[in-house]
């Protein structure tokens, strides 16, 4: 097998991943679907730091985890901080930027 | 002596800046000071005239060059001066003249309380007609020009309260601007034709111009002219610049300014001279103009208006001479000069008359006043006889030698000029006893005014009579020290003189001159002398009622250029808001419009956007594909 | 003119350096020092009219065509320079410019007083200042650029300080409603920028394309280029560009039909603010012809100038007409300045050296008579309160100095000898007849209609009986007198001797006139005199 | 499997592995996105992502392996689950779209960006790999040859991604903690405020806790059947997870009263009868 299919892979659940955060109107399942996004990109970037013989892809992915994390914190304190004010999780109820 | 010309102009022009800028604590002397300075300058005019006359008769011109107006690459206005013969008579009058009016003034103007300011005028009118007179090239003329238009503007509307005053003034502007239009095209044509328009080079050359361009500035000179004149068609602003105070209607509707016109013409001789049509048209418009004016006097009963329609008629008389060529252009300055005593006599007559009737102009409600103002009488009297060509008046001479050159036209023309002159004579003779019968004699018909007072004639003070001598004096000896001194050797040299051949000797032409004055003379005394005259006019006949409407010329101008132009500008203001406003705003709107669909797109929802932001990085992924495929 | 002389004191730099540093003070002023800040303003004002004294006394008639020249770069990869230089065009239109200040930031005093019912912090009056003088710098700095690029962003950047006066500070004579009246304004304001930012968007277009072809931004070399055959330019390149750069300076200018925001800025903006749009700011326009759009397309221009001329024909009896329509003073001296943009455009484009020499002294001579015109009007409608003529009449009765400085400046808006206009008109009307003279005819028929709206604005607002409501109006103070007075004394200078004007325009019109490779045409017969 | 073959070779055991694990994630993925209860997303996700950790594993990264089952799956996604429970746990999301046109517009663009991804991959040349190996054994091992360049090479990045984390835990604090800006009240105060506004001076009632249920989600019925929401906490109140049981509990009532009216019914027939 090729390890060009994890590639593939990536990118399917990428894909997976965008459609859900368009698609999705609870906030915390759309970070769920970044999350997704996110390993996803990992899965590549580990991918491609196989089929260079480097571990700087390795880096990256460890560097994307680092960030995520601290996203989803920062990220699911203010879901929980809006629902506290609005008590929804919804993002289309955060709609105050149309005229 | 050459340095003196322009204190000629100095002498006014410094007293209209001090008496205009001065402010209210010249009030008690600002007349004195401006009656001052006017007789100062025509002192001055007085010894150049005798330095002048000391020369030979070649060698009198005298030119003075202060620096360049303008000096642009391949164009160059100088502000010179030139004092040549008829330069020299033009400023004797205006400085004669306007001296006298000045002291006129003193005492007809003591009671308005702008004063100072009327005389400021005055002052800058003498400067203004001095520069016209002295200027040794076009453009300066057309500086001084404009300056005597400025002035008599000034003057026509001093009393501004009146509406129909600014009204009149403004209209005098305006038709006088048309004119001026005339004298900036002329001036273009030279500068294309000679590349400069100073007198001496462009008269020099005009034998090496094409007739066709000669005619051209001969015929936009003559516009001017009419609008400066008076003539027809420019000539419906003068009846109302009447509104002005009378020693304004006497010094620059009468005596001065509105001959500039024939100035320009006789000045511009050796142009006419190479340009047969432009000639005739010029005789044709002074005919027309003779006969206009007269009529238009017949008809008049406001006392400054019959004089106005005179005024213009005799100006018709000089036009016509000075298109005669150099058969009439001595002839025409000569009646120019001794018109402008005879004329503003009758003007501050006239003036007197109504600083004796409270400012009442209508000649019905005037009558016997000869035995109430006597210096009146007899030197409007005086005016009125060299008017009408009493022989030995100055009129008499002036006149005759125009109607003997007319017919000295020779042909066709000739015998036609020769008839509209003598008939102008005939005509002359009628309005001007109409008026004197009107208003010197018969019943008192006096009304009383609008403060219900009735008048209580009287004669004027000294300040007021003693010009109205001296200009009598004038209007009776002017004609024959002319005759007898020699005026046409004195304007020979620069107006150029030739002796036409006339069909009819001298004497026949004198002997019809006096018949037909004789004739006038009669009809009005049958009309005006033997009948009592109504207070109210009646009807009259037709061309009496038009004539009385200025022969509709004024309906005309109405129709035509108030109310098309009236309405042009309307439509045109429409247009701007609506057309080329309203392209762009429209343009404007439909970009509005386009935002106001497009703006639905950010409906808010963040989801929204990442589909867009999704989309967005779809086609850019497409893209950079599609260019590495390429 | 490619060596950079940098040498001694950079005296073009100094002259728009002051009014800027000058707005920046004035914009820091304290709120409660209102007084200061006006102080402050004239003081800055009058010193830039001192070093453009210093520029006009120190410009050599007889030297190179651009002088003071300094010249540093800017942005170094699209050579893009800070280069600056005067010809004889550009130090008459900055001595017109500081003449001006002075006198508009005088007329000003009290039209950015903050009411009484505002805030204590709010500061318009230093804010009103500090633009003007900020206008003034970028003017100034925009007469000096030699570097397209710099001009540009001034051209530009100018909208900035003039959108906030229109729009900021209208008039305070206004009919209806104040909220009506601050919707007016602010639209005259939007349709003021929107005009002039797409004008400045197409040039921009036109600047980036000139770059393309010819490598740099500099005036004097793309000029010297050209001239001696090393740029070439495909003919429809060149007029491609040329229509660019002509279309924003058409509108600035503003010639028909691109005009329609002037009357609206005009009205509604306040007096001294107008004159600043229309006796400065819209002389970089027509300057920018005779710079750029001769200069530097010299074909093109040829090539466009039937049509030019007869949109210039067009705007100078259209502007005339609608100035006879007017109801509104303002409105009306805002189509009568249309018409006089007319003349100016006509007079660079007939390509005589009469024409543009009269065309440079109109750019002066009108910015001075109507600066004297509207200023007066300025100050007789805040008397009354109101813009309408037909609320006005028999002013002269009352005020008889206003209405008489009030008459000299129609006077002057007329064309009338003596005053300086006149000069300039007739010279462009000599310079356009000589090579068109049908154009020369038609608009020789300007002056009839000026005199038509002049003497039908004065008669009905100052003569005839007087008005109820212009009874008690008082007559000029002090301070108005001193910013019309010098005012009509100049016009009168320079109508009765314009030589110190006429000397320094001259050599830059003959250079410009070898730009375009014209000859004048020459009088049918040659004459002796004449020749000499 | 060794390292070294998992450095330049794919075995066919890792070839079976990627089919079988690989169907797993992506159902995995696609029941994230699909679950109606955001619990059942954030399982779901995280069994992908334990897939992911074994991929990990496979491709050589034993590091990142770990530490994604470690930090991601047990710390992340059970921070995710927190908030879940804070915000509801037995909330059920409609997934009816409520923007016009927005599903279609997302699954195109999701299909189009997807085929345009695989276009891409497949367009690179990606047919050389060169392997772990010596990558990894470099400096001894995976996590040793890790260590050596993010404390090298990505010092300073690794130092920022530091700072980060620090900052996101005191940006967390912010957010979500509330000063008390007045002294709370105490129990007392509380009553006598009761009192004085005379609403609710006794305990509030207690929810309708049936047997069946034995929840305090449910509102207690008043005398004609309807629920009385007070008796349900404040809380669950907010959020709306109040189940009404109302009409079942008619319902029920009714099936009782009808089944009594029966039997006795029948009784009565039968006494009939009996007589």
């Amino acid at each position: 097998m090729n390890p060009v299919n994890y590639l593939y892979l990536a990118a399917l659940l990428f894909t997976i991943g965008a459609v859900g955060v368009l698609i999705r109107r609870n906030a915390i399942v759309v970070f769920m679907c970044v999350e997704l996004m996110l390993n996803a990109c990992n899965l590549a970037f580990v991918t491609f730091s196989r089929m260079h013989g480097n571990l700087d892809g390795q880096i990256i992915a460890f560097f994307t985890m680092v960030v995520a994390a601290a996203e989803v914190v920062v990220g699911l304190a203010i879901i929980v901080s809006v629902f506290r004010a609005r008590h929804s999780a919804s993002v289309d109820d955060a709609s105050l930027m149309k005229l | 002596m050459e340095n003196l010309i322009a204190l000629l102009i100095g002498a006014p022009l410094l007293g209209a800046a001090v008496l205009l800028c001065g402010g209210r604590r010249l009030d008690r002397s600002g007349h004195w000071l401006g009656t001052l300075l006017a007789a100062a300058s025509f002192v001055i005019a007085l010894a150049l005239f005798a330095d002048m006359l000391g020369k030979s008769a070649d060698d009198r011109a005298m030119f003075q060059r202060l620096y360049t107006w303008i000096p642009v690459e391949g164009f160059r206005a100088d502000m010179a001066f030139q004092l040549d013969q008829l330069s020299m008579t033009f400023v004797l009058l205006i400085t004669g003249v306007g001296t006298l009016i000045h002291i006129y003034s003193i005492g007809y103007m003591e009671h308005d309380e702008r004063r100072r300011r009327f005389f400021g005028y005055l002052n800058l009118f003498v400067a203004a007609m001095l520069l016209l007179v002295l200027a040794d090239n076009y453009l300066l003329l057309y500086f001084g020009w404009e300056g005597v238009g400025l002035a008599s503007y000034l003057l026509i509307g001093f009393w501004q309260h009146k509406p129909t005053a600014a009204t009149a003034a403004k209209k005098a502007f305006l038709v006088n601007r048309v004119g001026d239009m005339g004298l900036s095209i002329a001036i273009m044509i030279m500068f294309t034709t000679f590349g400069t328009f100073t007198f001496g080079p462009v008269l020099a050359e005009t034998g090496q111009a094409s007739e066709g361009k000669l005619t051209a500035i001969g015929l936009m000179l003559l516009l001017a002219a009419c609008g400066k004149s008076a003539q027809v068609p420019l000539q419906s602003w003068l009846g109302d610049a009447m509104e002005g105070p009378t020693p304004v209607s006497a010094l620059i509707h009468a005596a001065t300014m509105v001959t500039a016109g024939v100035y320009l013409i006789v000045r511009s001789a050796d142009i006419f001279n190479a340009a047969p049509d432009a000639q005739l048209v010029v005789t044709v418009v002074g005919a027309v103009t003779l006969l206009f004016g007269a009529i238009v006097g017949c008809a008049k009963d406001d006392i400054k208006k019959a004089l106005a329609g005179s005024t213009m008629s005799q100006i018709g008389y000089m036009i016509l001479a000075a298109g005669l060529g150099p058969i009439g252009y001595v002839f025409a300055i000569m009646h120019l000069v001794t018109h402008g005593f005879f004329k503003a006599g009758l003007f501050l007559g006239a003036g007197s008359v109504m600083h004796g009737m409270n400012d009442e102009v209508d000649m019905r409600r005037y009558g016997g006043l000869r035995k109430y103002m006597p210096v009146t009488f007899v030197t409007f009297g005086l005016g009125y006889l060299a008017i009408i060509g009493f022989p030995g008046l100055s009129g008499f001479f002036s006149k005759d030698k125009i109607i003997e050159a007319a017919f000295a036209k020779g042909g066709t023309e000739g015998w036609i000029l020769g008839s509209v002159t003598l008939l102008g004579a005939a005509i002359t003779a009628y309005y001007m006893t109409r008026v004197m019968l009107m208003t010197f004699f018969g019943e008192k018909r006096w009304q009383p005014d609008e403060n219900g007072e009735p008048p209580h004639p009287h004669e004027s003070p000294k300040s007021m009579t003693i010009p109205m001598v001296l200009l009598a004096v004038g209007s009776v000896a002017a004609g024959a020290y002319f005759e007898f001194a020699g005026f046409v050797e004195w304007l020979e040299p620069v107006t150029g003189f030739a002796h036409g051949h006339s069909p009819l000797s001298a004497a026949a032409v004198t002997t019809a001159t006096v018949a037909v004055m004789v004739i006038g003379v009669g009809l009005a005394y049958l009309q005006y002398g033997r009948k009592p005259v109504p207070v109210v006019a009646p009807r009259g006949s037709l061309l009496t009622r038009a004539a009385r409407r200025d022969l509709l010329q004024d309906d005309f101008n109405h129709a035509v250029f108030v109310t098309g132009g009236t309405h042009l500008t309307r439509s045109l203001v429409y247009v701007d808001h609506t057309l080329v406003d309203g392209v762009v705003n429209g343009t404007a709107a439909a970009v509005g419009g386009l935002s106001g669909r497009l703006r639905k797109l950010q409906n808010g929802y963040v989801r929204s956007y990442a589909v867009s932001m999704f989309g967005g990085t779809a086609v850019l992924i497409a893209a950079t594909l599609l260019m590495r495929a390429v | 003119m490619s060596q950079v002389v940098n040498a001694g004191f950079p005296l073009l730099t100094a002259t728009a350096a002051v009014p800027a540093v000058g707005a920046i003070l004035t914009a820091a002023v304290p709120a409660a020092r209102r007084t200061a800040a006006k102080w402050l303003a004239l003081l800055v004002s009058l010193a830039t009219l001192v070093l453009a004294g210093v520029i006009f006394a120190g410009f050599e008639p007889g030297g190179d065509r651009y002088q003071f020249v300094e010249s540093y770069s800017w942005i170094k990869d699209f050579g893009v320079r800070y280069e600056l230089g005067v010809d004889g065009i550009g130090v008459a239109l900055i001595a017109l410019t500081a003449l001006l200040i002075p006198f508009i930031v005088l007329a000003g005093w009290h039209d950015a007083d903050p009411l009484e019912t505002s805030s204590k912090r709010w500061r318009p009056t230093q804010g009103f200042f500090a633009l003007i003088l900020m206008v003034e710098a970028m003017v100034i700095l925009s007469f000096e650029a030699t570097d397209v690029f710099l001009f540009y962003i001034l051209f530009e950047a100018m909208l900035i300080p003039m959108y906030f006066l229109i729009g900021g500070f209208g008039d305070r004579a206004h009919t209806g409603s104040d909220e009506n009246a601050a919707a007016q304004r602010s639209y005259a304001a939007v349709k003021f920028l929107l005009y002039n930012l797409v004008g400045g968007l197409i040039m921009l277009a036109a600047v980036i394309g000139l770059y393309v072809v010819a490598g740099n931004f500099s005036l004097t070399e793309i000029a010297e280029a050209r001239a001696n055959g090393s740029l070439e330019m495909a003919t429809s390149t060149e007029r491609w560009l040329f229509l660019g750069f002509f279309f924003a300076f058409a509108v600035k200018a503003p010639l028909w039909p691109l005009h329609t925001w002037l009357p609206n800025a005009m009205g509604e903006a306040t007096a001294p603010v107008a004159v600043l749009i229309t006796a400065v700011v819209d002389k970089v326009g027509t300057f920018a012809m005779l710079r750029f759009c001769l200069g530097l397309f010299p074909e093109a221009s040829k090539w466009a100038t039937p049509a030019i001329v007869v949109l210039a024909l067009i705007s100078i009896v259209y502007g005339a007409l609608l100035a006879v329509g007017q109801r509104d003073i303002k409105r009306l001296v805002a189509y009568a300045s249309i018409s006089h943009f007319g003349f100016i455009i006509l007079g660079i484009f007939a390509m005589t050296s009469q024409g543009q020499s009269g065309a440079t002294l109109y750019m002066v001579n009108h910015g001075i008579s109507t600066a004297a015109l509207m200023l007066v009007a300025g100050f007789l409608i805040s008397r009354r309160g109101s813009r309408l003529i037909a609320d006005y009449g028999g002013v002269q009765k009352v005020a008889p100095v206003l209405a008489g400085t009030f008459l000299i400046g129609g006077l002057a808006t007329l064309s009338l000898p003596g005053l300086a206009p006149f000069v300039s008109e007739f010279l462009v009307l000599v310079g356009t007849y000589a090579r068109y003279p049908v154009a020369g005819i038609i608009a020789t028929t300007g002056i009839v209609l000026a005199a038509l709206y002049t003497l039908v604005l004065y008669q009905r607002t100052m003569t005839g009986p007087v008005k109820e409501e212009v009874r008690a109006l008082p007559d000029l103070r002090a301070r108005e007198l001193a910013v019309v007075v010098p005012l009509i004394a100049v016009l009168i200078f320079l109508g009765v001797f314009p030589k110190p004007l006429t000397d320094v325009v001259n050599p830059a019109v003959r250079h410009t006139m070898s730009d375009v490779q014209q000859k004048d045409p020459q009088p049918s017969i040659q004459n002796v005199e004449a020749a000499k | 499997m060794s390292a070294n073959l998992a450095a330049y070779a794919t075995s066919s055991g890792e070839a079976f592995q990627f089919w079988v694990l690989g169907t797993v994630a992506v159902v995995g993925a696609l029941c994230t996105i699909l679950m109606r209860k955001a619990v059942h997303s954030a399982l779901c996700l995280a069994g992908t992502m334990i897939v992911l950790a074994v991929f990990y594993l496979a491709n050589g990264a034993y590091f990142l392996g770990i530490v994604q089952i470690v930090v991601y799956t047990g710390a992340i996604m059970m921070l995710f689950l927190f908030v879940v429970m804070l915000v509801g746990v037995t909330a059920a999301d409609s997934l009816k779209e409520t923007i016009k046109g927005q599903r279609w517009w997302a699954v195109a663009c999701g299909l189009g960006f997807g085929i345009l991804l695989a276009a891409g991959i497949g367009n690179a040349s990606l047919k050389d790999f060169a392997g772990l190996g010596a990558a990894n054994s470099a400096y001894g091992g995976n996590v040793e040859g890790l260590a050596a360049l993010i404390f090298t090479k990505y010092v300073f990045a690794f130092e920022i991604t530091g700072a980060l984390l620090i900052t996101a835990a005191v940006g967390a604090m912010v957010l979500t903690h509330r000063e008390r800006t007045e002294r709370a009240r105490t129990q007392r105060e509380l009553s006598e405020q009761r009192v004085r506004e005379g609403k609710h001076v006794p305990p509030l009632p207690a929810p309708g806790v049936y047997a069946r249920h034995n929840a305090v989600d449910i509102a207690g019925l008043l005398p004609d059947g309807t629920p009385a929401e007070l008796t349900v906490m404040q809380t669950l109140r907010k959020r709306g997870q109040i189940r009404d049981v109302s009409t079942e509990a008619m319902a029920d009532l009714k099936a009782l009263e009808q089944r009594s009216e029966e039997r006795l019914g029948r009784d009565r027939d039968e006494e009939e009868a009996t007589r």
